[in-house]
């Protein structure tokens, strides 16, 4: 029996399995490339924002203010007053575990803690020891003192939601994580611990415009350097204005389209499309975000970012206002915008200048989505298109949570898509529509120092399209959210090379067939079109 | 309103599962009977037994009475083919032609009288009761002295038991019979509609020590007793007369006998 | 409060619902079947006392109801006498239906299928 | 009676411990989740650890294509490799497969002294092993270069036009293919 | 933990009505008891949805599960993205009379041909059949509370017992309550991951209605009581002249306490989601936002960065790339 070894004997050093515990009795153990880096002050103190200070999220001190605790005491109380949604869900939860295998973060990590109703619980503990009678009993009546640790298991898993609301779907009640999850990250930032990732692009945005901190004149060269390209793949020269006042309509998409890969190339779609059009438009460098760091901060500070879009309106004097491909983007703009701004009286019910549609689905807050307006065009055969450019791409829709949960905008974008493609394939039933699986990336969550984490979370968004691209052969995932094409490539290059990441409008500007063109040999990208490879490899 | 459960498990499924269990069990018996032989008899104490002697039956009268006196006794409807459904009677005594009653023996030179003779039919009381067989509740049971009896509280009108019966002698309540019992007889209880219903030899009557019903109207026409006491009346009869059972050739031993005479047609 | 009119209107349909007996008997004096007029100790055909009659009866006619039509075991022996088990020969040639058997039925909602075959003398006659 | 044969006879048995170990590198409450679902949309990880390993073992007893081995461990230390373990906890799964075989098998090993293929077989797992160090640091250095490329990709077209990017582009395409 | 406790916390109520009844005491427990948990239920359940009242809906907030209603030429998922009020009835019929999220549910199958996803209805199908018993079982007992009974309960009793098994006959949902919540109760402990999340909140009510049923289904059919003098304990209370008759067995006061507890403990705990599910924001309201303006009561006044800060900051670059600016 000499070799046969003792148990664990082997790698003992990795075997931590824990006695099972109640899950209050498991301490947060904070995972490195699992937590953001914290806010820096001068960010908060920008968009005047309580508590700013230095502080590092991986310390064991977090050099909270004496009285955090009745701040964040006292912000549940004034949020309970504020949102009914928020003291329904901490009441009427019956933790019947229909959401628990829906998140895709609990899928990806197995933490149990990321299980929607637990994470919940993080918060309703708290509720139930402060704000219920019964909660007084304590553990046995799923109650616990607020600590320091407590708080940092909060910050630490409602920093590892995406705020997707999948789980809102499965749940009988309709109990949605992402509302409990704004309301924790509102307490959060009572007490400055906000991440770095997401005070940054709110300072620049609040200040500049947009999240980069772009200013105008970086803006309009950006621009510039973009329409070179695209005359140079299409020999059309586009002359896209900016603040002009008097314009029809105002266009506004998150500034992540013009100045990131592979934002653009959707830019330059939706550059072609206007000017395919003649559509009298305006861009904004004012307004020049459409997406709102805000809406994964608090309900003030979303509406502090939002209010630029209907002011810039009103300043310029445009009928109505045109939304480009963005998740979060159209959640604020869809549910919020009207209540937090409007009533936008200063602008008229939006009518499609080419087909005379009315939009009277977006008759009151006065803006439309660019794959409703496009679908639409192509419905009353305004656009030519050639659809065999797209014919080495195999295409699949990702469908972005927020439009889709916080909307229901399905069969737009898959209109236009196979309107421009010859080659659409879906990815299993239950990973798209209202089932469709987060990016892993989203609210405020595509920080680099969480790669690791974002891996993980998008993982069964990765395995759908490995589904996918191992039957079909797809090569191109298409989506309508700014989010999705910064942080899906990185993602499905780490779990599977070669598919690569497009905005539904790019692919409208490949098949666009412009007036003046020339014969086009490269798509958007630069890449050559099917049938010219040969050409592109003489030159 | 009322709760028609029969039909409720009917469309349950019940029937389906039933049929095809009782279709097997029938099959695996008939075999196992065939190989032992037909003639296997009962060897019980008690057989009721029924002997009609068809040659006291002169006038229509003579039958008349005999089902009056079964159908009054026990609530039995009157429902009348010509004015509904024909398949809606309840028969408990009926008669028909020789050639109905006998399909198996008739003989192309009967005398024609003879042919047009109305036999008293009933229940068979079979020693092999296939209608026993194919109940999926065991609402119909054969008893130790040979009744094939059927508890009605049981029977949930699946109406497999009507399928098995080769001599028909099963009706279905198709609608509520109460209202088309002429007089009711309080000592003895009606049926729902979805249940199925036949002659139990007056089971009821044979425990208060009387005779069945037709028997005691029958004025000797009838004779009823214990097929295996070699004593009794019904045995004396049978060693005696000529008699007939009812298609004998399905193995089912009916319990009543036929003695049809027949000479007083030769001429 | 928010969305008042419509909560409250919710909630005046709730507390209508559970609130039905309430005001369904309101003023209203409820009259229970008469009491029994023999001791609950006394023996009764069947082998229980009359007391447990009340809650026991179906069993007893149930079981009866197997004997006699499945054992063909008719007759019952109490106190000298023989009794057939039989619900409308021998109950019902004792205590009257409408009396006896519905009071107490229809007082607590008891609608047994019985009635459905058996019955009493010059019940329900066309 | 060859070790391999052995080693087809009771894979079952083999993957099923292999696994259980595996999955108890994890926190408990993990462990138990992965340990119940076993599926690829619903538990990716569960999922591509039990496949992973049944290819291993098929191919340990039998050709050894190291082609097809590659590819599912890869999957395996694809995962592992961003979930917050060391290196060596990370790849030294491969190592319990010797744990599991020797206790497994023990019993048939001595009667039938095939100690001598034993450890045939433990030198290909550690072959595997070294395999799956490089499949380890081949994954986080892709980790660290997509965080260098997001933060690039992020402004890319503001790099582009002060024309600093050239040059890492084609550094990029060089290395990006793995 | 939270299910020993809770088991014993039942156990002990049933203890503490048993001995009640030993001890006379029916009084208590028979009326006292009752009338005041029907008072706390009440006075409860108003309470705790008024409290919910008081707290606005701020924004509008539907989650979306099929297609908008946008252009006329697509398709509008009218059930799942309702966009107007009678659609959204229909939506909320669906989620509160057949449980139309439960429904949705999924769980991954792993087949030969690789994995798909799969419909995992046993939840929907075990909570469906716990609710809808136990309302059947609820209004059923209004035979105990008229007088005379109205036609429309005594029906009910008799499409329940229409198997007609057993004296008295057996009625399918006291049965099948029993089994959806032993389901449920099953599926609480053994289900690592909603063993994991349960509390004693949740095992509390499970134990205690499987108490009520149990102690229901021995009543009718085993342990008999004067069911004349039941009603007129009950007809006692609904018309305000409670009375108390001798001879009551001790399960029926074991069953009436319970069921106060029940009661009682209703407001104060997650059952309170009997009106939650109504009050949902996500689900009640029509996804109509673009098209009517929602109200915020409490809109705040925030601080704006506006154009003329953001022009005065970068006019001169802005004139250097030829955007137009307000003030040269």
């Amino acid at each position: 029996m000499a070799i046969k070894p003792k148990p664990n004997e082997l790698l003992s050093a990795i075997n931590y399995a824990p006695p099972q515990k109640q899950w209050m009795d498991n301490p947060v153990e904070f995972k490195k490339g699992y937590y953001c880096y914290g806010a820096k002050p001068k960010n908060l103190e920008y968009i005047g924002f309580p508590n700013g200070r230095e502080w590092n999220s991986a310390d064991q001190d977090w050099k909270l203010v004496d009285n955090w605790k009745e701040i964040f005491l006292e912000g549940m109380e004034n949020l309970l007053k504020k949102f009914r949604s928020f003291r329904l869900f901490m009441d009427i939860c019956v933790r019947c575990g229909a959401c628990a295998d829906k998140c895709h973060f609990f899928i990806g990590t197995g933490d149990p803690k990321n299980m929607p109703v637990l994470r919940a619980e993080l918060l309703r503990s708290i509720y139930r020891r402060y704000f219920t009678v019964a909660g007084k009993l304590g553990k046995i009546a799923g109650a616990r003192d607020l600590t320091e640790d407590v708080f940092k298991e909060i910050w630490y898993y409602y920093y590892q939601c995406t705020e997707c609301r999948r789980c809102s779907v499965f749940c009988p009640y309709g109990i949605d994580q992402a509302e409990i999850t704004m309301m924790g990250r509102e307490l959060i930032n009572l007490l400055g611990c906000c991440t770095d990732w997401i005070s940054g692009p709110l300072a620049n945005c609040y200040r500049t415009g947009n999240h980069l901190g772009l200013q105008p004149h970086t803006i309009k060269s950006n621009f510039d350097y973009m329409l070179d390209d695209l005359e140079e793949h299409t020999g059309v020269r586009v002359e896209p204005t900016f603040n002009r006042k008097g314009a029809e309509i105002l266009f506004v998409t998150p500034s992540a389209d013009f100045f990131a890969e592979p934002g653009v190339f959707t830019c330059m779609g939706y550059l072609l499309l206007f000017h395919y059009l003649g559509l009298d438009y305006t861009w904004s460098t004012y307004a020049s975000e459409g997406g709102n760091f805000g809406f994964f901060t608090s309900n003030e500070m979303m509406k502090r970012l939002n209010s630029k879009i209907y002011a810039e309106s009103k300043r310029l004097g445009v009928k109505w206002i045109l939304g480009g491909e963005c998740g979060h983007m159209w959640r604020v703009l869809h549910q919020y915008m009207d209540t937090m701004n409007g009533p936008a009286d200063h602008l008229e019910a939006p009518v499609s200048p080419f087909t005379g549609t009315k939009f009277e689905n977006a008759k009151s807050t006065k803006m439309v989505h660019i794959s409703e307006f496009t679908a639409d065009l192509i419905k009353h055969g305004k656009l030519k298109l050639d659809k065999s450019r797209n014919d080495n791409l195999n295409v699949t829709f990702h469908d972005s949570c927020n439009t889709s949960r916080g909307m229901g905008i399905f069969e737009e974008p898959r209109y236009i898509i196979n309107s421009v493609c010859n080659h659409f394939h879906e990815m299993p039933d239950s990973t798209t529509r209202e089932n469709t699986f987060c990016c892993g990336s989203g609210s405020g969550l595509n920080a680099g120092e969480i790669e690791e984490l974002r891996m993980l979370g998008g993982l069964p968004r990765a395995n759908a399209v490995k589904y996918v691209k191992e039957k079909h052969g797809v090569n191109m995932l298409s989506c309508i959210c700014a989010i999705d094409r910064a942080v899906l490539p990185p993602l499905i290059d780490y779990w599977m090379p070669d598919v690569g990441v497009c905005g539904v409008s790019e692919l409208l500007g490949n098949a666009l067939i412009m007036p003046g063109e020339k014969e086009r040999e490269n798509n958007l990208r630069g890449e050559p079109l099917p049938g010219m490879e040969e050409k592109g490899e003489e030159e | 309103m009322k709760i028609d459960r029969r039909k409720f498990l009917k469309m349950a499924g019940f029937t389906g599962i039933g049929l095809g269990l009782s279709a097997a069990d029938i099959f695996v018996k008939d075999t196992a009977e065939a190989s032992s032989g037909h003639s296997a008899v009962s060897t019980a104490a008690v057989r009721h037994a029924m002997v009609i002697d068809v040659r006291k039956f002169k006038t229509p009268e003579d039958y008349q009475k005999i089902t009056e006196a079964c159908h009054s006794i026990h609530n039995v409807p009157t429902l009348i083919p010509e004015k509904g459904n024909i398949r809606h009677e309840i028969k408990w005594i009926w008669n028909v032609p020789y050639g109905q009653a006998f399909p198996d023996q008739v003989n192309h030179y009967h005398p024609e009288a003879f042919k047009q003779k109305q036999f008293p039919l009933l229940c068979n009381h079979c020693d092999h009761p296939p209608c026993v067989r194919v109940c999926p509740t065991k609402a119909t049971f054969k008893r130790p002295d040979g009744i094939v009896q059927q508890d009605m509280h049981r029977c949930i009108g699946c109406r497999f038991c009507m399928a098995a019966c080769p001599f028909g002698a099963r009706s279905f309540n198709f609608v509520d019979p109460r209202p088309f019992i002429p007089a009711r007889n309080s000592e003895y209880p009606t049926r729902t509609m979805g249940v199925v219903e036949k002659c139990t030899f007056c089971s009821e009557r044979l425990e208060r020590g009387l005779q069945p019903a037709c028997v005691e109207a029958s004025n000797g026409a009838m004779a009823f007793g214990n097929l295996n006491d070699p004593e009794s009346e019904v045995r004396k009869i049978l060693k005696t007369s000529f008699s007939l059972q009812r298609k004998p050739e399905l193995g089912t031993m009916p319990s009543v006998f036929y003695v049809i005479g027949g000479e007083e047609y030769a001429g | 409060m928010y969305n008042g009119g419509k909560i409250i209107i919710g909630l005046i349909i709730f507390i209508a619902l559970v609130t039905f007996p309430f005001y369904t008997n309101m003023g209203k004096t409820s009259e229970q079947p008469a009491a029994l007029t023999s001791s609950p100790d006394d023996p009764h055909i069947g082998g229980l006392k009359i007391g447990q009659m009340r809650s026991e009866h179906m069993k007893i006619l149930d079981q009866w109801r197997d004997e006699v039509v499945r054992g063909g075991e008719r007759f019952i022996t109490f106190d000298g006498d023989q009794y057939e088990k039989s619900l409308q020969i021998g109950c019902l040639g004792c205590h009257a239906k409408q009396e006896f058997c519905d009071k107490c039925h229809s007082y607590a909602g008891v609608k047994p299928y019985c009635w459905d075959c058996h019955f009493a003398e010059g019940e329900g006659q066309l | 009676m060859k070790i391999s044969v052995l080693l087809s006879e009771k894979k079952r048995e083999i993957a099923k411990t292999w696994f259980d170990l595996i999955v108890e590198t994890y926190p408990q409450d993990t462990a138990n989740f992965l340990k119940t679902q076993k599926n690829r949309f619903g538990n990716p990880v569960g999922h591509t650890i039990s496949e992973g390993i049944e290819v291993v073992l098929e191919e340990l007893s039998g050709e050894m294509d190291f082609a097809r081995i590659s590819k599912y461990l890869d999957n395996i230390i694809r995962i592992r490799a961003i979930q917050d373990f060391t290196p060596s906890q990370a790849v030294g799964f491969i190592f319990l497969l010797k744990k599991v075989i020797r206790e497994e098998l023990f019993n048939e090993i001595h009667a039938n002294h095939l100690f001598d293929e034993l450890l045939v077989i433990e030198s290909k797992i550690d072959q595997l092993a070294n395999i799956s160090f490089d499949m380890y640091i081949a994954c986080r250095e892709k980790i660290y270069k997509l965080k260098a490329n997001e933060l690039r990709n992020r402004t890319s077209r503001i790099l582009k036009m002060s024309n600093m990017f050239k040059e890492a582009e084609v550094e990029e395409k060089d290395t990006a293919g793995f | 933990m939270g299910m020993i406790f809770s088991l014993i916390a039942v156990i002990v109520l049933v203890a503490v009505a048993f001995v009640g009844t030993q001890l006379h005491l029916s009084g208590l427990f028979g009326v006292a008891i009752p009338y005041l948990a029907f008072l706390v239920f009440i006075a409860g359940f108003v309470r705790k949805v008024i409290k919910w009242g008081q707290s606005p809906v701020p924004f509008h907030i539907p989650t979306t599960c099929g297609q908008q209603k946008s252009l006329p030429w697509i398709k509008q998922s009218k059930l799942d993205n309702p966009s107007t009020t009678l659609q959204v009835i229909g939506r909320m019929a669906l989620e509160v009379l057949l449980f139309r999220s439960l429904f949705r549910n999924i769980k991954t199958h792993r087949t030969d041909g690789g994995p798909v996803y799969g419909s995992n209805k046993w939840l929907w199908l075990g909570g469906l059949a716990f609710h809808v018993t136990f309302f059947v079982v609820f209004i059923r007992h209004l035979r105990f509370f008229t007088e005379p009974v109205p036609a429309w309960v005594n029906m009910l009793d008799a499409v329940d017992g229409f198997v007609q098994v057993g004296v008295p006959h057996m009625l399918i949902t006291g049965v099948v309550l029993l089994a959806a919540a032993t389901y449920l109760l099953l599926r609480r402990i053994f289900n690592s991951q909603v063993q994991y999340i349960s509390l004693a909140a949740d095992y509390f009510p499970l134990f205690l209605i499987i108490g009520i049923a149990l102690t229901g289904i021995l009543m009718r059919y085993f342990i008999k009581v004067d069911i004349v003098k039941v009603k007129e304990l009950t007809m006692g209370l609904a018309t305000f002249k409670a009375t108390v008759p001798d001879g009551i067995g001790s399960i029926f006061f074991i069953h009436l306490f319970l069921i106060s507890v029940l009661f009682a403990y209703f407001p104060f705990s997650k059952l309170m989601h009997l009106a939650g599910v109504f009050m949902s924001p996500t689900r009640n309201l029509a996804n109509n936002s673009r098209a009517v303006r929602h109200i915020n009561p409490w809109n705040p006044k925030v601080h704006l960065h506006t154009y003329e800060e953001y022009e005065d900051e970068f006019r001169e670059v802005m004139k250097s790339e030829g955007i137009p600016v307000e003030k040269e």
